[in-house]
């Protein structure tokens, strides 16, 4: 059994789509001899060649634009943004386009786009390389957005993405990139649209995704040796939402915390809020409480962990919950 | 020396419809009443569109009066496996590439977005509404077929004032940088809605070429042989895979910006008389009468068949049913999205 | 006592600023001879010169950038977007800047500037000349989003934005801009961030913004027949978001309805329940329930009236709710 | 003739430091010194960031070695009126503006973002990140000081990769359109991270000038007085109110992208010595001593001044205190917004 960082199982999975599918392309900034500045394409020009797999301009709106054009000619490209905060040049494309071709065309012509988003902070990094972008993707109908959180689940989640019909936004932790998990990757994991739940307990139903996933595990274990036992629920994938996981745990533990690291207003636990109280109300004994970034722009490095959701933070949230 | 390396305006037929360069184009005479019946065509399909508009069978429309020559020569001059971009006043080109009327209006009518033909069945893609966004996909799809090792191009359609966008000079760098076989081809008709060029540019568009190492070239938009000779050009050197082209086609637009506009507004009477006498149909209907390419009998038959198929466009665009509503949910993705 | 439209009433906002401050400015897409292609601007242009009132290239980045420089330079830019679905290529500017500024400063240089957009559906448009962008910059933290629903408020709220210290999105309905209204404008109406209660009944509290307020106004109506009393609430500013009002009348009515036309996945009633739920839980009846567009892209003209929340939709959910 | 016409790249001092063209550029012997105390200090703080991100006092940072002259020269043709927008690598033209060199590295820190210096009170805009987009903010700025009549100009720096982004083209064109006082400068320095200029750009960057009908010149940007002197010309013919113009510096940078950056995944070290031997310190410093506008005691009394200065930065920026708590929600707006 081998180990890898979230960074090699990414490579591995674009190297594995490479090879599997003759009409996946790989491009983006510094993705070819470099190998991005995350390494995630690391080796894939030298192995695939110029063509399969190529640097672009620093132009966002116009990689993601090229995804539109090589779709209808039947390609499957595979972009990187470099930065999350270098993304936003591109949502025209995304919103105005790649999310509704489909639609347009009245399902004639599909777009099997993949663009990968190294996204969240946690990192000390400059202005516009901490932003949590969800938000703009999950409310914009016509994409589906994954996060992985583990490296073996990373693969899966990119592989499935590359298959996927439809266009899919895939947010790197980047915070993760370099955390590591034993086993070997492979396809066969949850579909895109279904949670993992990765600890049981009836006390309080954690929900989260990506890098919080981790702090949410870390409260869990220090709550247990409070006496409180938290389910704690991987989101994987943020559209389609895996309502049916969060809404069966929520109605056996009757309360739920959400964490996550974009500002508050509108922030995935918004969704996650309003969705349990939909199917869950009878049974809730406390208001969902979310625990997220304030309303404010993500701050420099000095102030990172301040304005992170902590694992206190998030045990605190559960505390004030389950006594609620 | 290519047409390509033009430095002045590209014009074979003169205002007058006398021939002031080679018209001999390699089109036979099959070939220069094709032009001709496309463009006659387009013409009272247009003005048939502002009709049905005004009895409320048309959602808004935006006239192409003006701008046939630019269209269709252009249009003309691709092959079956081509393809275009186009933006959202191409209904002549699209009618060139064989795209069916009636399919192409329910855009129009509020039927559907995009047009529901079949953007593979004619290489025409859907109607794109964010100005420039279509050259960038464009430059994708010509990306594309250049890794297919095929000899195809894309041709994308732009105006004056979409040339402002970042995503022209995205497109058009992207294109240079990876000799994609792409034709830039904006028609230049003297106005963006209402905004005139000196408040859009500072410079031809054309001359936007050199900073991308890309031939750049002028040419009257309003006769159709110019169009067209110009358009083959940048096509044989997208096949030889030289890559990308920037044509200018000086053209205008003879009606509002759309049904929903007031031109009156923003711009003068004589203007547009001015630009009636260019008129690129009867330019081109002159020059062929005058080399007898075609004689009064084939003016008049054409008139008549286009008649005759105007009343099939009207009968059948009036006719379309709406979608029903359950196709509201149906196409966002390949399998839908259960509703939360 | 005057009769006037909304887009007279902004019209009427903008004159009265233009000549109230000389340092404001007017600019966009076809804002000059024009007067913009929904007349907010007829006739600026001739009255304040061309320096003040300026049409632009199409270049919405453009357009939102040098809205920033013109703010460092002590001016105050009042842009125009032509319509919601072309204001995507400026997002980029406005949440990697517009937003930013002022927290990268440390509060040394803010943004005063105020960004129209002509928003929302309901008027037959073609594809992206419908989109409720809301949502983008609502959960960009750093931006002040309003949303008239009437004339007079209209002119209230667009004369408090360009007053404002801060960036404020002002999202105009467009489905409104014909609607009349009596009165004499004033810029003494209530801050923004404080809702308008438009009526007020102990059943059911609908929350909603813009022109879906008035379908709330007749579901009200057809709801008093059946002797179900509601109170609708105009948002008026979705941030700051009148927490307080709308906890206020659901802790008393108990139940609540949020109506939107944007898609449902993370549009404002998302916000809301969850808002609801943290400040009103222990006084909730039933769900909150959310009337909104479904999650696919605006629909073509043949489709919009089943797309959006109908008097019937919002009618329905009440009852559900009253009845839950 | 106006140095801003000259079609060739303007150089008036060679690699070895032997003038080639009129050295004379309107600067008297303490504006040439000047000029070196800048470069000179600009080197050495670059270094001293060098040691100190490793050190773990800086978060990434991104060395300007082998760029001095391209930023120093361009700066140093300003009035205190100008308004410099930034990218993210230029300490060295902040200093000549009279930023504060610690203030500044409080971004390189962490502490805060954009550096906390006050940007109106050197007329320099904060650091800005994502690439291109601080040309815009220029042309803005360009407008408002032509509104207000005065003569000021902006300045606008980015690199030869931003130079691909959609923000480039519409601020290049908004300037035209609006004859706004802004310059285009773009410090040409070889690389883009990873990218090398074939798979950035076709045509070279100035060519894109004629798009806009604006002037575009070349200038060596290793060369300070050529900088100078391409600079001050712009500077002039804003001032006059003829509008915009794009200058590209060509250089190099001769550190990684930042210290984040490994460089040798993607080139050469021999490109990198070639130019080692072009530097624009040297170079300078060369040409000063034959010309005898300095003499080998100066430059020792600088490298003095500047060892002193570069220890007060030093430990000025280790002693930064990191900002509290509070301020995490104290700026988003003039009034915060209460916690929902
Ligand atoms: C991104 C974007 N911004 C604004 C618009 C609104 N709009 C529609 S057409 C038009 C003018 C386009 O002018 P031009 O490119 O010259 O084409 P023409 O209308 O003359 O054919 C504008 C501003 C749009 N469709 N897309
Ligand atoms: C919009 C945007 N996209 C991507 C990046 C990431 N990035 C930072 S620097 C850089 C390369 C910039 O190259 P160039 O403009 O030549 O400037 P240089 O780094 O050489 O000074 C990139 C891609 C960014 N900062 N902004
Ligand atoms: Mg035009
Ligand atoms: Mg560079």
């Amino acid at each position: 059994m081998s180990e890898l960082t979230m960074s090699a199982a990414l490579n591995a999975a674009l190297r594995d789509a490479l090879r599997d599918d003759p009409r996946t392309l790989v491009f983006g900034e510094d993705v070819g001899d470099l190998g991005g500045v995350f390494r995630v394409t690391d080796g894939l020009q030298r192995e695939f060649g110029r063509e399969r797999v190529f640097n672009t301009p620093i132009a966002e709106a116009g990689i993601a634009g090229i995804c539109v054009g090589l779709a209808i000619a039947g390609w499957r490209p595979i972009a990187e943004m470099q930065f999350d905060g270098f993304s936003y040049p591109a949502l025209d494309q995304v919103i105005g386009h790649i999310a509704k071709y489909r639609t347009r065309t009245r399902g004639l012509v599909s777009m099997p786009v993949v663009i990968r988003i190294p996204s969240f902070g946690g990192i000390r990094g400059k202005e516009h390389h901490g932003e949590s972008p969800e938000t703009y993707y999950v409310h914009t109908a016509g994409l589906k957005v994954v996060v992985p959180s583990s490296p073996l689940d990373a693969y899966t989640l990119l592989t499935l993405a590359i298959r996927d019909p439809d266009p899919v936004i895939y947010l790197e932790p980047k915070a993760r990139y370099w955390s590591k998990e034993q086993g070997e990757p492979t396809a066969d994991g949850p579909p895109i649209g279904v949670a993992r739940t990765l600890r049981e307990g009836d006390a309080c139903t954690l929900v989260s995704y990506g890098a919080m996933v981790h702090r949410c595990l870390a409260a869990a274990d220090a709550l247990t040796s409070e006496g409180t036992a938290c389910t704690v629920i991987d989101l994987r994938s943020l559209v389609p939402l895996d309502t049916a996981t969060i809404g069966a745990s929520v109605r056996s533990s009757g309360r739920a915390v959400v964490v996550h690291e974009a500002p508050r207003t509108l922030g995935m636990g918004a969704e996650i809020a309003a969705r349990i109280m939909e199917v869950a109300f009878d049974h809730l004994e406390a208001p969902v409480a979310r625990v997220t970034a304030p309303d404010v722009p993500y701050p420099p490095a000095s102030l990172e962990q301040a304005y992170l959701p902590s694992v206190e933070d998030i045990c605190d949230a559960v505390r004030r919950t389950v006594s609620y | 020396m290519s047409v390509l390396d033009a430095s002045d305006v590209v014009r074979l037929i003169a205002e007058d419809g006398s021939a002031v360069g080679d018209t001999d184009v390699g089109l036979g005479t099959d070939g220069l009443r094709e032009l001709y019946r496309h463009m006659a065509r387009a013409r009272r399909l247009d003005r048939e569109c502002m009709a049905l508009q005004r009895q409320g069978e048309l959602t808004v429309y935006p006239p192409f009066e003006g701008q046939e020559a630019a269209q269709v020569g252009s249009a003309f001059a691709l092959g079956p496996d081509d393809f275009v971009f186009p933006s959202f006043r191409e209904l002549a080109a699209a009618l060139v590439r064989g795209v069916d009327a009636v399919e192409y209006l329910e855009y129009h009518r509020g039927t559907w977005h995009g047009g529901p033909y079949d953007p593979y069945a004619s290489g025409f893609a859907p109607i794109c509404v964010p100005v420039a966004t279509q050259i960038v996909h464009a430059v994708g799809w010509a990306v594309g077929a250049k890794l297919d090792g095929t000899a195809a191009c894309a041709l994308a359609y732009f105006g004056d004032g979409s040339a402002s966008e970042g995503d022209f000079h995205e497109a058009a760098n992207m294109a240079a940088v990876f000799r994609a076989p792409a034709i830039l081809f904006c028609q230049n008709n003297g106005w963006a809605i209402s905004v005139p060029p000196d408040e859009q540019y500072a410079a031809p568009i054309a001359a936007r070429a050199a900073g991308y190492a890309m031939p750049g070239v002028r040419v009257d938009g309003n006769d159709v042989l110019a169009v067209y000779v110009v358009t083959k050009a940048a096509v044989e050197r997208a096949r030889r895979g030289e890559g990308p082209t920037l044509i200018e086609a000086l053209t205008y637009r003879i009606g509002p910006h759309s049904t929903a506009d007031d031109a009156t507004r923003y711009r003068r009477q004589e203007e547009v008389d001015a630009w009636r006498r260019r008129d690129p149909v009867d330019r081109y209907r002159t020059w062929l009468l005058a080399n007898e390419h075609v004689d009064g009998a084939f003016v008049t038959s054409c008139e008549e068949e286009t008649e005759a198929w105007v009343a099939r466009v009207r009968a059948g665009i009036t006719s379309v049913p709406d979608p029903s509503p359950d196709e509201l949910t149906r196409h966002a993705f390949a399998r839908p999205i259960g509703a939360p």
